[in-house]
């Protein structure tokens, strides 16, 4: 049993427990709810420390393919840090639940199902085998669609917990598809192996790449399959914060992290990867400007974020990804969490009922101006140094000294600074719409209880101090690299270029502009617009993917009911009716049986003479 | 072999109960279930010693052999026998035969008629351990059909709705296509002059003409097709398991369903590799309309056993696939899928039944929505089968459909875009068996919860049901458990394809 | 004998020629006749023509046990089975049945096969009917050396078709 | 002038039945009381069935002239006999019923059906077609009378009246098919005429004489065309007449075609096109007609019917390249031998069910298991066997020893034929089956009271039926290898 | 003398009386009908007996059984009509139609 397993084992342990002994008393469910991710943490903590980590791959001995228990597990820079972020930020989502779902009379299997989801993630950070990379993406999957429909007596946290399942489910049809290949190829579960061979062979990367990249924008909600994720906020916020803002929708960036030798092998594939990111990064920017629900905005807004990482993995720099995408889980889990207090406060997320609670809910304000500064990448915090980053790593690409052709840098670049703008606009209208102006709403609002906005301050920390670590060479980038499978040459610093800053701070500036005129009321809409509804991409979804399958759907069961079923029971009554027409020649008169004997007879002479004749 | 009278004790021990039962008087009504669970603990015991005595090095070859001259005219030897293939089947299906007369120790569906019902699961018992461990094409017939009569009863007396269409249906299909596949299995005696498997196994199956070959083996697929089902000779299936009673439903799904596709590693590949190799392709492509075409069909069902019916369609179809592909992931992937789908959809049978006892109705017009709410224990184990059955990765499930697909990315036989090709239709399946269970879970489980009206999971029915929900996760971690008893006979069964193999 | 074609029909020829002539015409007046009495009385000049036929084929015995029997017996047993059951003496015109396109083309397929059949195959070839006929002592050495077994059976058949038509005619004794 | 020298022994079996026959009609005659001639009957069965047994192997009443014999004792022939009196053995069980209360006279009764086993055990030993035709005129007269005896039963004399009509005309015709036999070979001896068979090919006038022949055998076995007569004869006279017309009455007609299409064996391609469509007309014709029947007794007449085509199955697949020989024939005989046990085993539990309760047609059969749960039990698996299902194992056994024949010799349309007809016989014989075992609508009077006396003995005839059958399931060698053991 | 004008006389009067058989209604004339085929059988026995002149003389012999045998089924068969007219009062064949099958 590797460390890593274990980190992965703990959660999974205390969900299996929570979920048996949970009924009995809310505070045990409460404790072993805590508990689980915090032991995640503590052994992710261990392992942070005792570098430098001697072997990579900790390999269990069971390989081949039929041999496939997936226990071979991975230790290196990424994978310690990425667990860190994720078992941290799970600690403090499950902490704030308690809070969070008092009410909830069915608190255990939630608590259980949080806890199952920590483990199915770890266990994808730490997987070393193809195998248990496949488990661990499939169950988070699972968790999602358990999660978000985990009161699913309202219609739309149904209907969104199967949406969420299928559209994902669409995107793991790619990625097992892609793991096959992969597996059929290199004819190896080992990920390091499977990589590395994968890597020197053109079509098999491109291929497998591709397929990979399917669900990695099934899980990563990036366009075209990225329809799921607003409507996930059906599911209670400390689910949004957790899951679709920091982990799972995380995970697909990560899986691009872990083979990128594969991907930097399959250049088409990172040029694809740039386009869709581009669309993403902008489409939900805009459409998050004009949305009329709390959550919505910040769901749109994650969208916009993670095609950020995706574009920082397309113009061919995995620390700026992989930094974006720990600075981005840190603020976002604090601003949807905070999200999750005034929702808690006020009853509603649309933000017509909220309004001017800057008095009334003073930490939840203070926690998250600073999460929408850092989302918008005000200089100090942690959101300014990742973006400028991405920034960084696009100006390579476009300066041509990159796996991808310069166009590609200079596309990500230009839409990465059009985005920051837009991303300030909808930041500064949701900071005045919730915190500035007239109480909209009524009832009196209180402050969330401590137990709901201590993990508030704490997510603050590294949003706040994060942003430094990215300077010095010798920390977070040689850490990322530290006991890398597969080096990618020596690790840079990723510090901001002057020319980046400048085009960021003016887009910043412009944002703000617009942001401010669009702070009245009445610019809120009943977000029944076009714009609002996702560009219509649901609709295209229904009228491309849903309505001609329940065509399909129609046809199999009509032809199955009529056609097959018919002919079986047809031969049935068929047999039947030739044994009536049969019966109608017996009726009774000996001579006529007689007559046909005899007729019968001579036929049967002549025919015979005839055979014989010849 | 030492300890060879356990596979007859196996088949000896049920018979002999079946016949205390018929012949015991009107007061036999009162312990005739628990004696049903008495008869199958022993047949456990018996399935344990079995597994313990079996080597796991040589599973390639055949253990616990029994040999006895029987009917010299017809060639038929009474030789029974267990290898990597058979045994996993044998141990499954006492494990459900042991969860049937649990589930029925308190819960003999009406007309009650208890001993009856009792002896009729004895004597299933019987036709399937026998099935499993015949060794002698004529005797695997026999087996064979010893299952329908006692099925046909189980149906036609038990079941509900239009049973006795259903019941009809299902025996006059499965008899034409057991009958199809004798004059096979005859064409095959006649032209090697033996009828022990082993032997044609081993090599005397290839000395057969190509023509004759080819005709033997559509002959015997087209009776076993009808039996796994096949697209397009599925339709029997959903109206018998309608019809079927509960613990009807579990054996017919849980076991009946694995003689085909056993018969087809058993008999058809090793014996006849020239056939096999030209109709694989043939093969595939009806298996993954089957799982694209039970998928959909599904989906449009109104009734719950209907959709799980047509769930086992698609299951199927993927075990087909991993066969036709004559590779060793293939059929190894194809096995366990068998051992999976007979756990998880014995599982499921077992709570829709759990479900039509407590609402009375399996129909989702009349079907009271909320289960989670109303029974929770039932409305997650629910959950937990649908999931299972779905493919999700870390159950059960999972590994037999995704090493089919990894055995159809490298087939044995030469057509590998072919079969690529079809890899990715399989791989669309899978979403669309996700699409109709979550379709069942949402319109059974979820739904305006109402309080806990209906009594949750009753002792006997956690008794019965625990060992499926173990094993479903237990073979979902350690599918290797599996794996080391099938791979080293699948391997056997692949070099003699081998030859045939261009 | 030497063959000789059909054509050229020798003295006995002719005699059988005639004599078969009026068995064949008798026998459609039997089928055809619309009185019952009239169709046994044909019958009898059927028959005896027959056993004229075997007198030239020189099959002496056989034709005695012909005349015997058939003449004797049978025709007899049918007459007075007409009047058992009183069957009309007038001429009745129900005596043929409905399917009578049926019964016609059978019969004459019948016997247009079996004729052209026995043409092809015994055109031309001649019988020596100047032999001994087959006397009642020949005949009698023939049938107990050669077919004793078909005798014995005989006898049996013969008792229980009497036994049988005893037990039929007996008046039920009430069941 | 020696006379035929006379092998008593050999005879044995037919003169001890026809001495049997006489001594019964007697001693009703002296004791008034149908009951003792029925024992006659079973003793006389009794002692012949050893001699039968004994007398294997031997040959009598052989001519001077090239020592062609009329009677020829082989293996093939003793099986045939055994089965034919063990089987008279289970049907005089079955009609001591009928005679205890004077529903048949009990010494005609028995009387005639001796003369008529007499013959059947006479054919499978004869050596000629004159004494063939003769037997075969012994086994069908007597059983006409039997069918007429049944008093105060109306249709019983229309039935004999149908069966005579159709017997006169099929013997006429395989009489004048004899003649052209007689007439292309100049031989009647089996041995001789073989010779000429394998001497040259069929002339034109022989086709036409051999197809003529097997008219009477087809009427004797009713095969479609030539069963017009049977369903209506079997539900007019008694049942035990109509299980003796459907066993022993078949069996006699199976020996004339095993004897007939063995001496022309050289001729196979010639007749052998003709049997197999006869083989499959009746299959499939005989299982769809049943599957319409109301009346219990009409539908066994048509499943008779349709076992019949399987029984002919092994000789019709001579066409292919199989060889008419003793394999073929052991095929044929050991369907036989099952389909006499199940056969008479469903007509004697028919008989008792009918004179018990009166019930004609098999849907009334509903709840029996209810009421005479040893009856219903019996029943099912009697129709089980016919069907060829499991539990009923001989039924499916000898289904798949005649399929190998046909398999084997690559005709496989008629391998076709069978698998369907088997599975459409499937569907009735199930749904009779069901019947038993459904619960009563209405609670009928039981039937556990015996009505009237001496009905001990048909129980007894289901009892030995039903024992014979679980015999045959358990060792089939017994069954499939019955020719072997003489 | 010809062979083929005795086998002729054979097989017409086979033929009428295949044609009495099948048209005739009255019992008793197909009784009639029937003998006639016997006779024509007869008749080509003979004439083939005469042909072949065998000491075996089976033509013959199997005349003479197949008279005998007439016979005996002109006496059952009158039998079983006299017991047909008791129970029905008329001997029509095609009246006699109580055993069918009731094709419902």
């Amino acid at each position: 049993m590797t460390a890593p397993l274990v980190m992965v084992l703990i959660p999974a342990v205390a969900a299996f427990v929570g979920l048996l002994v949970g009924g009995m008393s809310r505070a045990a469910a409460g404790a072993i709810a805590v508990a689980g991710p915090l032991g995640a943490l503590v052994v992710a903590g261990l392992l942070a420390t005792e570098q430098p980590w001697t072997d990579p791959i900790v390999d269990t001995g069971f390989h081949g393919v039929l041999q496939p228990f997936p226990a071979a597990t991975v230790v290196d820079g990424l994978a310690v840090s990425v667990a860190l972020m994720v078992s941290f930020v799970a600690t403090l989502v499950q902490i704030y639940s308690i809070g969070y779902m008092k009410a909830e009379p069915r608190y255990s299997s939630y608590a259980a199902f949080v806890s199952l989801f920590t483990a199915a993630m770890l266990a994808v950070v730490v997987a070393g085998d193809l195998l248990l990379l496949v488990v661990g993406w499939e169950v988070m999957g699972l968790c999602s669609y358990l999660l978000i429909g985990q009161n699913w007596e309202r219609q739309e946290a149904r209907r969104a917990a199967v949406k969420a399942f299928l559209v994902t489910k669409v995107g793991d049809i790619g990625f097992i598809v892609g793991i096959v290949v992969l597996i059929g190829a290199t004819g190896t579960t080992l990920v390091p192996n499977a990589v590395q061979a994968a890597s020197s062979d053109p079509t098999v990367a491109t291929v497998a790449s591709g397929l990979i990249l399917l669900g990695v924008l099934g899980k990563s909600a990036q366009f075209p399959l990225h329809a799921w994720l607003p409507d996930a906020m059906a599911g209670p916020s400390p689910v949004s914060a957790l899951i679709h803002a920091a982990t799972m929708v995380a995970a697909g960036v990560y899986v691009v992290a872990r083979f990128y030798p594969m991907f930097l092998a399959a250049p088409g594939v990172l040029t694809a990867m740039a386009v869709i990111a581009c669309i993403t990064m902008l489409g939900a920017a805009v459409i998050s400007l004009v949305q009329s629900d709390l959550k919505r905005v910040l769901a749109w807004s994650t969208v916009s974020q993670l095609a950020y990482m995706v574009a920082a993995l397309a113009v061919g720099s995995r620390d700026a990804a992989v930094f974006h995408l720990l600075s981005h889980a840190f603020f976002k889990a604090l601003l949807f969490l905070a999200a999750g207090a005034i929702i808690h406060a006020v009853g509603s997320s649309a933000l017509r009922d909220i309004g001017g609670l800057r008095r009334s809910m003073p930490v939840t304000f203070m926690t998250m101006t600073i999460g929408l500064l850092a989302l918008v990448g005000v200089f100090p915090l942690a959101g300014f140094f990742s973006k400028e980053s991405v920034l960084v790593a696009a100006e390579h690409a476009a300066a041509g000294d990159e796996v991808v052709a310069p166009w590609v840098g200079w596309l990500v670049l230009v839409v990465a600074v059009v985005t920051i703008a837009v991303t300030a606009a909808y930041a500064v209208r949701l900071w005045m719409l919730t915190w500035a102006g007239p109480r909209r709403g009524n009832g009196p609002i209180h402050e969330a209880p401590p137990v709901m906005y201590l993990p508030l301050v704490l997510l603050a920390v590294p949003t706040l101090l994060f942003g430094f670590t990215a300077l010095d060479v010798s920390a977070l980038p040689t850490w990322i690299q530290a006991n890398a499978t597969e080096p990618l040459g020596t690790p840079a610093a990723l510090t901001p270029a002057l020319v980046t800053i400048a085009l960021s701070v003016v887009a910043l500036l412009i944002g703000v502009g617009i942001g401010w005129r669009s702070r009245l009321p009445s610019a809120i809409g009943d977000g029944t617009s076009i714009l609002a509804r996702g560009l219509g991409v649901d609709a295209a979804y229904d009228w491309l993917v849903v309505r001609p399958f329940l065509v399909l759907v129609g046809w199999t069961t009509e032809f199955d009911q009529h056609v097959i079923q018919r002919t079986v029971s047809g031969v049935g009554s068929g047999t039947a009716a030739t044994g009536g027409r049969l019966q109608r020649t017996q009726r009774g008169d000996v001579q006529r049986y007689v007559s046909t004997a005899l007729t019968a007879l001579i036929v049967a002479v002549v025919i015979t003479l005839v055979t014989v004749a010849t | 072999m030492t300890s060879n009278w356990l596979l007859p004790a196996l088949l000896v021990v049920p018979l002999m109960a079946a016949g205390i039962l018929l012949v015991a008087g009107r007061r036999a009504e009162r312990w005739a279930t628990w004696f049903g669970v008495g008869v199958q603990s022993v047949g456990l015991l018996l399935t344990l010693g079995a597994l313990a005595e079996f080597k796991r090095g040589s599973a390639g070859s055949m253990q616990l052999v029994v040999e006895a001259e029987w009917i010299p005219e017809l060639l038929v030897d009474f030789r029974l026998g267990v290898d990597g293939i058979s045994l996993p089947l044998v141990a499954l299906t006492s494990l459900l035969g042991w969860c049937a007369a649990v589930y029925t120790v308190r819960r003999v569906p009406e007309p009650g008629r208890a001993r009856a019902f009792v002896g009729l699961l004895l004597l299933l018992q019987v036709g399937m351990l026998g099935t499993f461990m015949a060794l002698d094409l004529i005797l695997f017939f026999l087996f064979f059909e010893v299952v329908l009569a006692p099925m046909w009863f189980l149906i036609a007396f038990w079941g509900s709705g239009e049973r006795r269409r259903a019941a009809n249906t299902f025996i006059l299909y499965t008899v034409l296509g057991s009958v199809v596949m004798l004059v096979g299995f005859l064409l095959v005696i006649v032209k090697t002059g033996s009828a022990d498997m082993v032997e044609l196994a081993g090599g005397l199956g290839e000395q057969m003409s190509g023509g004759a070959q080819l005709a033997a083996a559509l002959l015997i697929l087209g009776g076993l097709a009808v039996k796994t089902p096949m697209w397009p000779f599925h339709t029997w299936l959903p109206d018998a398991h309608t019809s079927a009673p509960t613990v009807g439903s579990v054996l017919l799904a849980g076991v009946l369903l694995k003689m085909g596709t056993y018969g087809m590693v058993r008999i058809v590949v090793p014996t006849l590799p020239d056939a096999m190799v030209r109709i694989a392709p043939y093969l595939a492509a009806f298996a993954v309309i089957g799982i694209l075409y039970g998928a959909m069909a599904s989906y449009g069902q109104q009734d719950l056993k209907r959709v799980i019916a047509f769930s086992s369609v698609g299951h199927m179809g993927f075990v087909l696939l991993g066969i036709s592909t004559l590779s060793v992931v293939g059929i190894n992937a194809a096995l366990f899928g068998n051992i999976a789908h007979g756990v998880i959809t014995g599982l499921l049978f077992f709570v829709v039944g759990g479900i039509k006892e407590r609402t009375g109705t399996t129909a989702f017009a009349s079907l009271p929505r909320g289960l989670y709410a109303s029974a929770p224990r039932l409305g997650f184990l629910l959950g937990f089968a649908a999931v299972a059955s779905l493919g999700l990765p870390g159950l059960a499930g999972f590994w037999g459909e995704f090493l089919a697909l990894v055995g159809a990315y490298h087939p044995a036989v030469p057509e590998h875009l072919y079969y690529r090709a079809m890899l990715v239709l399989a791989a669309v399946g899978m979403v669309l068996a996700a699409a109709y269970f979550l379709r069942v879970l949402r319109r059974v489980g979820q739904g305006p919860g109402s309080e806990k009206t209906m009594d949750d999971v009753a002792a006997d029915e956690w008794l019965s049901w625990t060992p499926l929900i173990a094993l479903t996760v237990v073979l979902g971690l350690v599918p290797v458990l599996v794996f080391e008893v099938t791979d080293p006979a699948v391997r056997m069964v692949v070099e003699s394809v081998a030859g045939a193999l261009p | 004998m030497s063959d000789r074609s059909l054509l050229s029909p020798t003295g006995v020829d002719v005699v059988f020629a005639l004599l078969g002539a009026v068995a064949a015409a008798s026998a459609l007046m039997v089928v055809t006749t619309r009185q019952i009495v009239h169709a046994a009385l044909w019958l009898v000049v059927s028959l005896g023509a027959v056993a004229g036929c075997y007198l030239v084929l020189t099959a002496e015995f056989v034709a005695w046990m012909q005349v015997l029997i058939y003449l004797g017996a049978v025709v007899v047993l049918l007459l007075f089975g007409m009047m058992l059951t009183r069957a009309p003496i007038g001429p009745s015109d129900d005596l043929t049945g409905t399917n009578r396109l049926v019964a016609f083309f059978a019969s004459v397929a019948v016997t247009a096969v079996l004729g052209v059949l026995v043409v092809d195959a015994f055109g031309s070839t001649m019988i020596d009917v100047s032999g001994e006929p087959s006397s009642a002592a020949v005949m009698g050495e023939a049938l107990f050396r050669y077919w004793v077994l078909p005798f014995e059976a005989l006898s049996v058949l013969l008792l229980s078709a009497l036994v049988g038509a005893i037990a039929l005619s007996k008046p039920d004794e009430g069941a | 002038m020696t006379i035929q020298s006379i092998d008593l022994m050999a005879l044995a079996p037919t003169l001890v039945v026809a001495l049997g026959a006489l001594v019964a009609l007697i001693a009703e005659l002296v004791t008034r009381r149908g009951q003792v001639a029925v024992g006659v009957g079973l003793v006389t069965v009794a002692v012949a069935v050893p001699f039968a047994v004994a007398a294997s192997g031997e040959q009598t009443l052989c001519s001077g002239v090239d020592s062609a014999c009329s009677y020829v004792v082989t293996p093939l022939s003793v099986a045939l006999q055994v089965i034919v009196l063990v089987s008279t053995a289970v049907v005089l069980l079955m009609a001591s019923a009928d005679i205890a209360d004077r529903r048949v006279p009990g010494g005609e009764f028995v009387f005639l059906m001796l003369c008529s086993v007499s013959g059947a055990v006479l054919i499978p030993a004869t050596n000629d077609l004159v004494t063939l035709i003769v037997a075969l005129e012994v086994v069908s007269l007597p059983t006409f009378a039997l069918v007429a005896l049944r008093q105060g039963e109306s249709r019983a004399a229309e039935a004999a009246l149908k069966a005579f009509i159709f017997s006169i005309a099929s013997v006429a015709v395989s009489l004048y098919g004899i003649a052209l036999l007689y007439g292309t070979t100049g031989a009647v001896s089996f041995d001789q005429l073989a010779a000429a068979a394998q001497a040259s090919d069929p002339t034109p006038l022989a086709t036409a004489g051999l197809v003529m022949l097997l008219a009477v055998v087809a009427f004797k076995i009713a095969a479609i065309p030539f069963h017009g007569w049977a369903p209506d004869t079997y539900q007019g006279a008694t049942v035990p007449v109509a299980a003796y017309l459907s066993v022993v009455s078949k069996a006699a007609g199976f020996s004339a075609l095993l004897l007939i299409t063995g001496t022309f064996a050289a001729w196979s391609e010639m007749w052998a096109p003709v049997v197999a469509v006869l083989a499959g007309v009746t299959m499939l014709g005989g299982n769809l007609v049943a599957l319409r029947q109301r009346l219990a007794v009409r539908l066994l007449a048509w499943s008779s019917i349709a076992q019949a085509g399987y029984i002919v199955v092994p000789l019709a697949a001579v066409a292919g390249s199989v060889a008419w020989g003793p394999d073929v024939a052991n095929a044929v005989v050991g369907y036989l031998v099952a389909y006499a046990a199940m056969n008479l085993g469903a007509f004697a539990v028919v008989a008792v069910v009918a004179r018990r309760t009166g019930i004609v047609e098999w849907g009334d059969y509903r709840g029996l298991a209810r009421r005479s749960p040893g009856l219903a039990v019996a029943l099912a698996f009697f129709l089980a066997s016919l069907a060829g299902l499991p539990p009923g194992l001989i039924g499916l056994l000898v289904k798949v020893r005649v399929l190998v024949v046909p398999v084997e010799s690559g005709v496989w349309w008629l391998a076709a034929v069978m698998a369907v007809a088997t599975v459409i016989g499937l569907a009735y014989y199930l749904a009779w089956a069901a019947q038993l075992f459904r619960q009563p609508d209405v609670d009928e009077r039981p039937v556990t009271a015996e009505q009237a006396t001496g009905s001990w003995t048909a129980v007894v005839s289901v009892a030995a039926c039903l024992a014979l059958t679980v015999a045959f399931s358990v060792a089939p060698s017994l069954a499939l290898g019955l020719v072997d053991r003489f | 003398m010809h062979l083929s004008l005795p086998l002729l006389l054979s097989v017409s009067l086979f033929g009428i009386g295949v044609y009495g058989l099948l048209v005739r209604r009255n019992a008793i004339l197909v009784l009639m009908s029937v003998e006639l085929m016997l006779n024509g059988v007869n008749v080509s026995l003979v004439a083939f007996d005469v042909f072949w002149a065998e000491a075996l003389r089976a033509g013959q012999s199997l005349a003479i059984f197949v008279i005998t045998i007439a016979a005996a089924e002109i006496g059952l068969g009158l039998a079983i009509l006299l017991l047909l007219y008791r129970m029905r009062g008329s001997i029509a064949i095609d009246e006699a139609t109580d055993l069918r099958e009731d094709a419902a």
